[in-house]
C-alpha cells in the first residue's frame, strides 16, 4: 500500500524548497510514493512523485527492490546453471533471456547451432513475443481501467503459454533455449497447434484493439500523453517498442539480423508521435508481424537435430569476451560474458532493454498528471525481473 | 469465434487519428457502440477458464513438477539383458521403444550388455559378468583386447568425464573366468535331433555355433588352418592378441559341445555338397581370405605383398622376409596400421604409411595411429598410389600422386587427384586396400550362387543364400568389417537357422535392429574433476620396448582397478538411483545433497536430499540424470505447514508419483494438511 | 408516529439495499466473468449463486483494521455516511401507482439532493484515512459528485416538467408512452451522470485501482469496506430504479403486482447496462470527465429541457 | 559505412589509435587509455554511434575494465570502447553528457562496482540501498549472505 513519505503533520502536503525562476514563491507539494507495491508498477517499482494539484512537477523512479544479483550469482555456476537464473531476468520473457545468454556462450564457446534449433528458436521467441506484448498491451488496458481488454490479451497469452508447456512443461520459466540448441524437440502435434494459433491471432488481436486503442476515451487517455521524440529516443538508449513508437526506424531482427532472421519476409511497425498510444499500437502491429514470422518459419521448419553434437556438458570456453544482442520484446536484450577459461562463468552482464527504457520516465512524465504516470509507465512495459537483475 | 480476417496488413504509421468534424463524431460514437458490440459478443462465447485444477492434471508430459526417483541401490536390480537369439531381438526392441537401452548396448553392434557386465563386476559376481557378456560377445576375452569398443564412443559418461573402460572390463572378466573356467564350463545339452554344419571358426561362425548350440542342435565346424579362429587368428598381429587367448577361449566352447575340425578345408577335402546331405543346414562362415592389390604398373614386381599374406607370415612365422628392408604400406585403415606394426617387430629399417586420406579421415582408429606414431611408422597422408617403381624385377621405390579429396559431395568414395608426384624409396610395398573373398573352390560343385563380382548372393537381412538350408554370415556378407560387426552377423544367421530347422517363417518379427543413433560427445573438460572419478588408465609397454617383439601392449587392469573401473558405471536407463551426484552438481541452487556408500558387492545410497524450498523447478537434475531414476511428477501445487516438510528426503523421494509429501494423495499428510477436493472427484 | 414509521421505512430500505447489493454482486460477477470470457462463481449454490452469502460472513469477521495515523472516530464513521443518504433516498421511489413508500411532495428532488450528502461523508472518510492517495481520491470524488448533479438533475427536470409535478406519484400516473423517445437523449445523460455519481466504472476516477489503488476507501477493511461497497450498490439499484419510473414509467404498461415485476425486470436491464459498460470502458482522465460534464452534458441537458418545454405548450 | 570502412577513418584520424582497434564477431573493438576515454567517445559519437548500448565495467584484479558499447544505426554496426583503471583510483570520466542514457548506466556501475565517473550530475546507488557498504561485482566482495557451493560440486 502507498503511503505519505513526508513526515509533516499536515499529512498530504509538505513545504518544499523553491523551485523555478522565482525563488520567493512557496509551492505547496504534494509527495506521493506510487509503490514499490501498486497495481500500475508493474513489480515492484517506486516512483516518488512530487505533484503540484494532480499535476507532477517532479518524478524519479527508485529502482532495485527485485535486485537479487543475479549477475553476481552467476560468477558462482557453471555455463548451464545460469540458463535458469537467465528465466528469471524477464519472467514475461524467459525465452529471450534464455536465448540472448545462449547466444552469447555459443559465441563465446565457438557452438554451431543445428538449424532446426534456430527455427524453433525463432518460433519460441516470436510466440514470446506476442505473450510478452499481451502483457503490455493488456496492463495499457489495466492502467486506463478498461480491465476486459486484459483478460481478452490475457486469453491469447494463455494459449502461448499453453503451447510453452506442452513444449517444456513450464508456464514461465521455461529454461528452454540451451547453450548449443533448444533442451527438447517440439512434441507431437505442437507445430498444428501452433498453426491454429497464429491463424486466429491476427485477428483477435485486431478485435482487442477495436476495443481498447480505438475507444474514444482510450485515445483520449493515450494520445500525447508521455510524448518522447525520435531524438530523445536514440539520445535516452532506449529500444524496441518505445523507441519504434517514437519512429526510430530500428529492429535487430532486420537491421543486425542474427539466427535465420533474414529468411523471413516481415515489416517494422513505426509510430509517429512517440506517445503511449503509438507504443501501444506498435505492440499490436508487432504481434501480428510475429504471426507472419511463426507462419513462415513453421513452413521452412526441417526435421534435424535440436541440439549441437559433441557438447560437453561442462563447457569451459577459451579465455575472452563476447557480447550477443538479440531483439527482445522490450528492445535490445544484449549479454556481455567474460571468461577466464574456467568451467565458471567470469563476469555476466545483461544489457537489460527495460532498465534503459524505464530511464526516460521522469522525462515523460514531467507535466502529466498521476492519472497519466501510470499509463506512461505501463507504455513502456518494464518488468522488474529485467530491470533489477 | 472471432472472424478470421485474412486481408491484414501492417500500415505505414501505426498512430491513426480521428477524421476532423463530423466523420470524426461519427467514428467515435461507433468506437464506443464497437466496443459495446465486442464485449456482448465475447460473453456468448464460451468462456475459456480452465476449471482449476482438475483439468489441468493431464496438461502436458514434460511438466516440470516435484522431483521423484523411481529407485536407489539396493532396492532394485537392474534388468540384465540375457537371452539368447530370437527372444534377445524383442528384449532389445522393448527397451529401446521405451527409451530405456543404454547408449552401450544401443550403440554396440552386437549390442552386448556393457551395463550389466559393470554391474556383476561392482558386484564382485565376475564369473557371471563374462558369461553374461558370452552370451552376446562369443569371444570376450579377445574383443575384450581388439575392439574398437563403439560402447565406449557412445558412453554418457563422455559429457561428464570420460567412459567406462568396457573393453578392458571384458578382458578382466576373461582372466577371472579363465581360473574358474573348468568349474563352470559344462557342454550344453543337445536336445534337438537336427545339426548344422559351420564353414569356418572365425568370430562369426563361433557366434553362431554357440547360439544354435544353446538353442539345443549339434553343431560341426570345420576349419581349414590348423589352429581355429579364422581372421582373428591369422590376422590380428600377436602383440594385440596373444593366441594363447584365442585358442583359450575357442576351447570353451568346444567345452560347451562343438565339434571342431581343424586342418579340414572345405571344398577341397571335403566337398561342400557333402556337408549338405550330412546336415540339415549349413552355414558359411569363411570370412575374406586374399588381399586386393591394385593393377598399377610394377604391381607384379618381387617385394609387392599382399596385407593378408604379410599378416598370415607375421603371425604363422614370426618372420616376413623384411629385416633390415624398407616396407612402403599403401593403405590407412586399421590392417594397414597392423601391418606397418607388425613390419617394425619384424625387423624392418623403415615403416611408411600412405594412406589416401587426409590425417583426420583415416579410417583406422585415432588409438591405433597413435599407437604406431609412438612405436616409430612415418605417416604420408594424402597421396595415391601411382606406379611400383622397378629395377631388375625388384622393387626399388613408390610413385604417389597428391590426392585433393577422396569422397565426393554425397559421401561416395570418389578420390580426386591433383598433378604433384613423389617419390619414397623402399624395399617392400604392402597393398592393404582391402581384402575379398575367394570361394571358387568352396562352393563348386553346388548351387550356390556367386554374383559376377566372385561376391556369394546373401540376402543382408536374414543371411540366407541362394540354396534352401544354406547361410551365411560374416565378412563374407559384410565386407571388411570389425570383429563384434561379424559377432552381429553370427546372432542374426544362427536366429534364421534355427527358424528354417523349425519350419518357421524367417522375415516375421523381425524388425531391424535399432540403428544406434547416438549422439557423439567430445571429452569433457576434466580438470576439475576429481582423480578417483576419473578412468583407470590401462597399463601398457614402453613404446621403445615393445616395437621389437609380438609381446602385448596393452597388460590388463588389476583387479582393484576394475573394481572401481564397474562402479563408475552410471547404469543408463536402469531407473535405478546410482548416487553419481550429477544432479546436485548440476542444481544451479545447490537444493540436492547426496551421499553413497561406495564399497564393492555393498554399494548402496545412504542420503538424498532434495530441499523444495530451494528447487527452482528448472529441471537440468532430472535432464542430467543417466539413469532415469529422477523424474519430475506432475505435482505443481505444493504447500507446506511447515519448512522442514519441503526437504524431501530418500525415503520420501522414492515414493510413487501422486503420493509424496505436496499433495498427500496417499492419505499420508502432515498434521492439518486438508485433502484436496478434486480428490475424491 | 411518522418518525416510527419513517424508521420502519428506513429499516426496509437498507435491507432491500444489502439484499440487493448481494444480489447484485452475484449478478456483476457474473456478467463481467461472461464479458470477461469466464465463469464468474460456480462453487457455492447453484451458478454460484450463494456466494456471496459465503461472502458476507467472511467481511463480517474480517479484521477491522484502523490506521494508526488516522483520525480514529471519523475514520469509523463515514462508512456509516455514505451509506445512510443512499438508505434514505430509495424510500421516496414509487414502485406502482399510487404506491410508494412515503408519499413527498417534492420526491424528486429529494432523490436527486439526498445522496450528495454522501460526498460529505466520502470526503471525510478520505481525510480521515490520513493517506495521500485517499485524500486525492476523496478530492476527485467530491468535484466528480458534485459536477454531475447538474446534467443529471436537469436530464431529470424535463421529466419533470412533462409531468409537472415533483411528486414521483404524479410523475409515474402521468406517464405516456412517447416520454420515452423524447426525453431518450434525457435518459442518456441521466445513465451517464448516474454513473459518475455512483463512482463506477468507466467514472470510477476516485477509486481508480490502478492510480489510487481504490482511493478513498483504501485504508478500509472487512465491514466498513463492504458498506462502501454496498452504497455503490445500493446507488446503482436507486439510480436504475429512478430511471426506469421516471423515464420508463415504472410499471407500464402493465399493473399492479405485474407491473412491479416489470419494474424490476426494467431495473435489472438498466444496471446490467451500467455493469455492461462498466466492463468495457476504459476509465477517462478527472480533466477530461469534468470537461465532459460542463462542456457536453450540461448544454446537452438543456437542450433536452428545451425542447421539452418547447414541445409541452402543444400538449 | 562498414567497420572496416570505420577502421581506415579511424586510422586516419587517429594513428596512434589504430594498432588498439579490432574486429571481433562483426563488432569494432577500442581499447584506449582512461585519460582518452571521454574523447575518443566524443568522436566516435561524431562519427555517427548516436546510440549508447550498455555500460559495464570487469574487474580484473588489479585494474578495472570498462566496456562501453556504442551501437551505429547508419552503419549497422556496433562498437565496444574499453579502457582500463587502477583499482587504487577508481575514477573516469562521465560520457552522460554525450549520451543520457550513461546516466543510469553509470550509476548501476557505480552502485555495483564503487566506480566513480567525473561529471556525472546524479551519481548515487541505485539498485542497491543507499546504505549499503562494498560493491557487490568486485572480485573480493564479501558477504556472509552469499551462498557457497558444497564441496563436491
Amino acid at each position: 500500500m502507498t503511503q505519505t513519505s513526508t513526515s509533516d503533520v499536515t499529512p498530504d502536503t509538505a513545504e518544499t524548497q523553491p523551485t523555478g525562476t522565482e525563488p520567493t514563491e512557496t509551492v505547496m507539494e504534494t509527495v506521493v510514493n506510487i509503490g514499490p507495491s501498486h497495481p500500475s508498477t508493474h513489480g515492484v517499482c517506486r516512483v516518488v512523485v512530487h505533484l503540484d494539484g494532480e499535476v507532477i512537477t517532479h518524478c524519479e523512479p527508485i529502482i532495485g527492490h527485485l535486485h537479487r544479483g543475479i549477475e553476481k550469482m552467476a560468477e558462482n555456476r557453471t555455463y548451464l546453471q545460469v540458463v535458469p537464473l537467465t528465466d528469471r531476468l524477464d519472467y514475461v520473457g524467459s525465452m529471450y533471456a534464455n536465448w540472448a545468454y545462449c547466444r552469447a556462450v555459443e559465441r563465446l564457446a565457438g557452438i554451431r547451432v543445428p538449424e532446426r534449433a534456430e527455427y524453433i528458436r525463432v518460433i519460441v521467441c516470436e510466440l514470446q513475443r506476442i505473450a510478452s506484448h499481451m502483457m503490455g498491451i493488456g496492463s495499457t488496458g489495466a492502467d486506463t481501467g478498461a480491465f476486459t481488454a486484459f483478460m481478452y490479451t490475457f486469453a491469447q497469452r494463455e494459449k502461448v503459454v499453453e503451447l510453452f508447456e506442452l513444449l517444456c512443461g513450464a508456464r514461465l520459466t521455461y529454461n528452454y533455449v540451451r547453450p548449443g540448441g533448444v533442451s527438447r524437440d517440439l512434441p507431437d502435434g505442437w507445430v498444428e497447434q501452433c498453426r491454429a494459433f497464429t491463424a486466429q491471432h491476427p485477428s483477435a488481436m485486431l478485435e482487442i484493439d477495436d476495443l481498447l486503442l480505438g475507444n474514444v476515451i482510450a485515445r483520449a487517455r493515450l494520445k500525447g500523453v508521455g510524448v518522447l521524440t525520435q531524438v530523445d529516443a536514440v539520445a535516452w538508449g532506449t529500444s524496441g517498442p518505445i523507441a519504434r513508437g517514437s519512429g526510430v526506424d530500428w529492429d535487430l531482427r532486420r537491421d543486425d539480423p542474427y539466427s535465420v532472421y533474414p529468411r523471413f519476409d516481415f515489416s517494422v511497425p513505426l509510430g509517429d508521435n512517440g506517445d503511449s498510444y503509438d507504443r501501444a499500437r506498435v505492440r499490436v502491429w508487432e504481434c501480428v508481424e510475429s504471426c507472419r514470422i511463426i507462419n513462415q518459419a513453421l513452413d521452412q521448419l526441417e526435421p534435424g537435430s535440436v541440439q549441437a553434437e559433441g557438447l560437453p556438458r561442462l563447457l569451459a570456453p577459451r579465455p575472452g569476451d563476447a557480447y550477443d544482442h538479440i531483439e527482445s520484446a522490450r528492445g535490445s536484450l544484449g549479454v556481455y560474458l567474460v571468461s577466464d577459461g574456467s568451467p565458471r562463468l567470469y563476469r555476466m552482464k545483461v544489457r537489460s532493454p527495460a532498465f534503459c527504457n524505464l530511464a526516460v520516465l521522469p522525462l515523460l512524465a514531467k507535466g502529466h498528471t498521476l492519472s497519466d504516470l501510470v499509463v506512461i509507465l505501463g507504455s513502456l512495459d518494464p518488468v522488474f525481473g529485467e530491470v533489477d537483475r | 469465434m472471432v472472424v478470421i480476417r485474412k486481408d491484414i496488413t501492417t500500415p505505414a504509421s501505426v498512430s491513426n487519428e480521428y477524421s476532423p468534424g463530423v466523420k470524426g463524431f461519427l467514428e467515435k460514437v461507433h468506437s464506443l457502440v464497437n466496443g459495446l458490440g465486442i464485449t456482448a459478443r465475447i460473453s456468448t462465447e464460451k468462456p475459456i477458464t480452465i476449471r482449476y485444477p482438475a483439468e489441468k492434471w493431464t496438461v502436458s508430459p514434460r511438466w516440470r513438477g516435484a522431483l521423484r526417483l523411481r529407485g536407489v541401490l539396493g532396492h532394485d536390480e537392474i534388468p540384465l539383458i540375457r537371452d539368447a537369439s530370437t527372444a534377445y531381438n524383442a528384449v532389445i526392441d522393448d527397451l529401446y521403444n521405451g527409451e530405456r537401452l543404454p547408449p552401450c548396448v544401443g550403440n554396440c553392434p552386437a549390442n552386448v550388455d556393457a551395463r550389466g557386465q559393470g554391474f556383476l563386476i561392482a558386484e564382485d559376481r565376475i564369473p557371471e559378468a563374462y558369461e553374461l557378456v558370452r552370451d552376446r560377445n562369443i569371444l570376450p576375452g579377445v574383443l575384450g583386447r581388439i575392439c574398437h569398443h563403439p560402447c565406449e564412443t557412445a558412453c554418457r559418461r563422455n559429457f561428464y568425464d570420460e567412459p567406462v573402460a568396457i573393453r578392458p572390463l571384458h578382458r578382466f572378466a576373461y582372466e577371472e573366468f579363465r581360473k574358474v573356467a573348468s568349474e563352470r564350463l559344462r557342454p550344453l545339452p543337445i536336445t534337438q535331433e537336427k545339426s548344422v554344419a559351420i564353414v569356418g571358426s572365425g568370430p562369426s561362425g563361433l557366434t553362431a555355433a554357440y547360439d544354435l548350440m544353446k538353442a539345443g542342435y549339434r553343431c560341426v565346424m570345420y576349419e581349414r588352418e590348423e589352429r581355429p579362429g579364422g581372421a582373428l587368428n591369422s590376422g590380428v598381429p600377436a602383440y594385440r592378441l596373444p593366441r594363447d587367448v584365442l585358442y583359450d577361449e575357442i576351447d570353451g566352447i568346444v567345452a560347451l559341445g562343438l565339434e571342431l575340425h581343424c586342418g579340414i578345408e572345405v571344398g577341397k577335402g571335403k566337398p561342400l555338397g557333402a556337408l549338405q546331405r550330412e546336415h540339415d543346414a549349413v552355414l558359411l562362415a569363411v570370412g575374406l581370405q586374399t588381399s586386393r592389390i591394385l593393377p598399377i604398373p610394377g604391381a607384379g614386381a618381387d617385394g609387392v605383398v599382399g596385407a593378408l599374406e604379410f599378416l598370415w607370415a607375421a603371425n604363422h612365422k614370426g618372420e616376413t622376409g623384411v629385416r633390415g628392408k624398407r616396407v612402403f604400406v599403401i593403405g590407412g585403415g586399421n590392417v594397414a596400421v597392423d601391418v606397418a606394426r607388425c613390419a617394425l617387430r619384424t625387423g624392418a629399417s623403415e615403416v611408411r604409411l600412405a594412406s589416401l586420406e587426409s590425417e583426420e579421415e583415416m579410417p583406422a582408429h585415432p588409438w591405433e595411429i597413435e599407437e604406431a606414431l609412438d612405436e616409430g611408422v612415418i605417416a604420408t597422408c594424402s597421396v595415391g598410389p601411382e606406379e611400383v617403381l622397378v629395377k631388375h624385377g625388384a622393387v626399388t621405390g613408390m610413385r604417389m600422386r597428391e590426392c585433393l579429396s577422396v569422397f565426393d559431395e554425397t559421401g561416395r568414395f570418389s578420390p580426386k587427384y591433383g598433378e604433384g608426384l613423389s617419390d619414397f624409396p623402399c624395399d617392400v610395398v604392402v597393398f592393404s586396400i582391402g581384402q575379398a573373398a575367394r570361394l571358387d573352390t568352396l562352393i563348386a560343385g553346388t548351387e550356390v550362387l556367386v554374383s559376377g563380382r566372385g561376391q556369394l548372393v546373401v540376402d543382408g537381412s536374414q543371411f540366407t543364400t541362394s540354396t534352401p538350408g544354406v547361410f551365411a554370415c560374416g565378412e563374407v556378407v559384410t565386407g571388411p568389417g570389425s570383429a563384434i560387426g561379424s559377432i552381429a552377423t553370427g546372432h542374426e544367421a544362427a536366429t534364421s537357422i534355427i527358424r528354417f530347422l523349425q519350419g518357421a517363417p524367417l522375415s516375421e518379427n523381425r524388425t531391424p535392429r535399432p540403428v544406434p543413433v547416438y549422439a557423439k560427445y567430445a571429452v569433457a573438460d576434466v580438470s576439475s574433476v576429481e582423480r578417483s572419478r576419473l578412468r583407470s588408465v590401462m597399463p601398457m609397454t614402453k613404446p621403445e620396448e615393445r616395437a621389437k617383439d609380438f609381446r602385448q601392449v596393452e597388460l590388463g587392469l588389476t583387479h582393484q582397478e576394475a573394481m572401481m573401473e564397474a562402479a563408475r558405471c552410471l547404469r543408463c536407463q536402469s531407473e535405478v538411483c546410482v548416487g553419481c551426484t550429477f544432479c546436485a552438481r548440476t542444481c544451479p541452487d545447490y537444493a540436492i545433497h547426496v551421499e553413497r556408500v561406495d564399497d564393492p558387492g555393498g554399494r548402496c545410497l545412504t542420503r538424498y536430499d532434495l530441499d523444495l524450498s530451494k528447487c527452482a523447478f528448472c529441471g537440468l537434475c532430472a535432464e542430467q540424470c543417466p539413469t532415469n531414476a529422477l523424474t519430475h511428477t506432475g505435482q505443481y501445487e505444493l504447500s507446506f505447514f511447515h519448512r522442514d516438510l519441503m526437504i524431501f528426503d530418500k525415503g520420501e523421494m522414492l515414493r510413487s508419483g501422486d503420493g509424496t509429501r505436496a499433495t498427500g494423495r496417499d492419505g499420508i499428510m502432515p498434521p492439518g494438511c486438508p485433502v484436496p477436493r478434486w480428490r475424491e472427484r | 408516529m411518522t418518525l416510527l414509521w419513517g424508521f420502519l421505512w428506513g429499516v426496509a430500505s437498507v435491507a432491500t439495499i444489502a439484499g440487493g447489493a448481494i444480489l447484485g454482486v452475484w449478478w456483476e460477477r457474473k456478467v463481467s466473468a461472461r464479458i470477461q470470457m469466464r465463469y464468474g462463481p460456480q462453487q457455492i449454490g447453484p451458478y454460484g449463486s450463494l456466494q456471496m452469502i459465503a461472502d458476507v460472513p467472511k467481511l463480517l469477521f474480517k479484521e477491522d483494521i484502523v490506521p494508526d495515523l488516522a483520525d480514529k472516530a471519523v475514520f469509523k464513521l463515514a462508512p456509516l455516511f455514505v451509506f445512510g443518504p443512499v438508505a434514505t433516498s430509495m424510500v421516496v421511489i414509487p414502485f406502482a401507482a399510487g404506491w410508494a413508500p412515503v408519499d413527498m411532495s417534492v420526491g424528486i428532488l429529494f432523490f436527486l439532493a439526498v445522496p450528495s450528502i454522501e460526498v460529505i461523508a466520502i470526503l471525510l472518510s478520505a481525510w480521515a484515512s490520513h493517506n495521500t492517495l485517499s485524500t486525492i481520491g476523496g478530492l476527485r470524488a467530491t468535484a466528480q459528485m458534485i459536477s454531475y448533479e447538474i446534467p443529471r438533475s436537469l436530464a431529470v427536470l424535463s421529466v419533470v416538467l412533462l409531468a409537472g409535478s415533483l411528486r414521483p406519484l404524479d410523475v409515474l400516473s402521468a406517464w405516456q408512452w412517447w416520454w420515452a423517445p423524447l426525453t431518450f437523449v434525457g435518459f442518456v445523460i441521466y445513465f451517464i451522470a448516474s454513473i459518475a455519481e455512483m463512482n463506477r466504472g468507466p467514472f470510477d476516477i476516485p477509486e481508480a485501482d490502478s492510480e489510487l489503488v481504490a482511493g478513498y476507501f483504501a485504508d478500509y477493511s472487512g465491514m466498513r469496506w463492504a458498506s462502501f461497497m454496498m452504497a455503490e450498490y445500493g446507488s446503482m439499484i436507486a439510480a436504475s430504479l429512478f430511471g426506469a419510473v421516471v423515464f420508463f414509467g415504472g410499471g407500464w404498461p402493465l399493473s399492479g403486482a405485474a407491473g412491479v415485476v416489470l419494474l424490476v425486470i426494467k431495473t435489472v436491464l438498466i444496471m446490467t447496462a451500467v455493469m455492461w459498460v462498466k466492463w468495457t470502458f476504459p476509465r477517462p482522465r478527472q480533466d477530461q470527465l469534468m470537461s465532459f460534464c460542463w462542456k457536453v452534458l450540461t448544454p446537452l441537458a438543456l437542450l433536452q429541457l428545451v425542447i421539452v418545454g418547447a414541445v409541452l405548450p402543444w400538449l | 559505412m562498414k567497420i572496416e570502412d570505420l577502421r581506415e577513418h579511424l586510422c586516419g584520424i587517429y594513428p596512434d589509435l589504430c594498432p588498439l582497434f579490432s574486429i571481433e564477431f562483426g563488432d569494432g573493438v577500442l581499447c584506449v587509455s582512461h585519460e582518452r576515454l571521454h574523447q575518443a567517445a566524443s568522436d566516435l559519437k561524431d562519427l555517427g554511434f548516436d546510440r549508447l548500448g550498455m555500460v559495464t565495467a570487469v574487474d580484473y584484479g588489479e585494474e578495472f575494465e570498462l566496456v562501453y558499447r556504442l551501437q551505429s544505426r547508419a552503419m549497422h554496426a556496433g562498437i565496444f570502447l574499453k579502457a582500463r583503471i587502477k583499482r587504487e583510483t577508481p575514477v573516469i570520466a562521465s560520457v552522460c553528457d554525450l549520451w543520457p542514457a550513461a546516466n543510469w548506466q553509470e550509476r548501476e556501475v557505480f552502485d555495483l562496482f564503487g566506480i566513480t565517473f567525473d561529471g556525472h550530475p546524479d551519481l548515487r546507488r541505485i539498485l542497491l540501498t543507499d546504505d549499503w557498504v562494498g560493491y557487490p561485482l568486485r572480485k573480493d566482495y564479501e558477504d556472509d549472505r552469499i551462498i557457497r557451493r558444497p564441496d563436491y560440486i
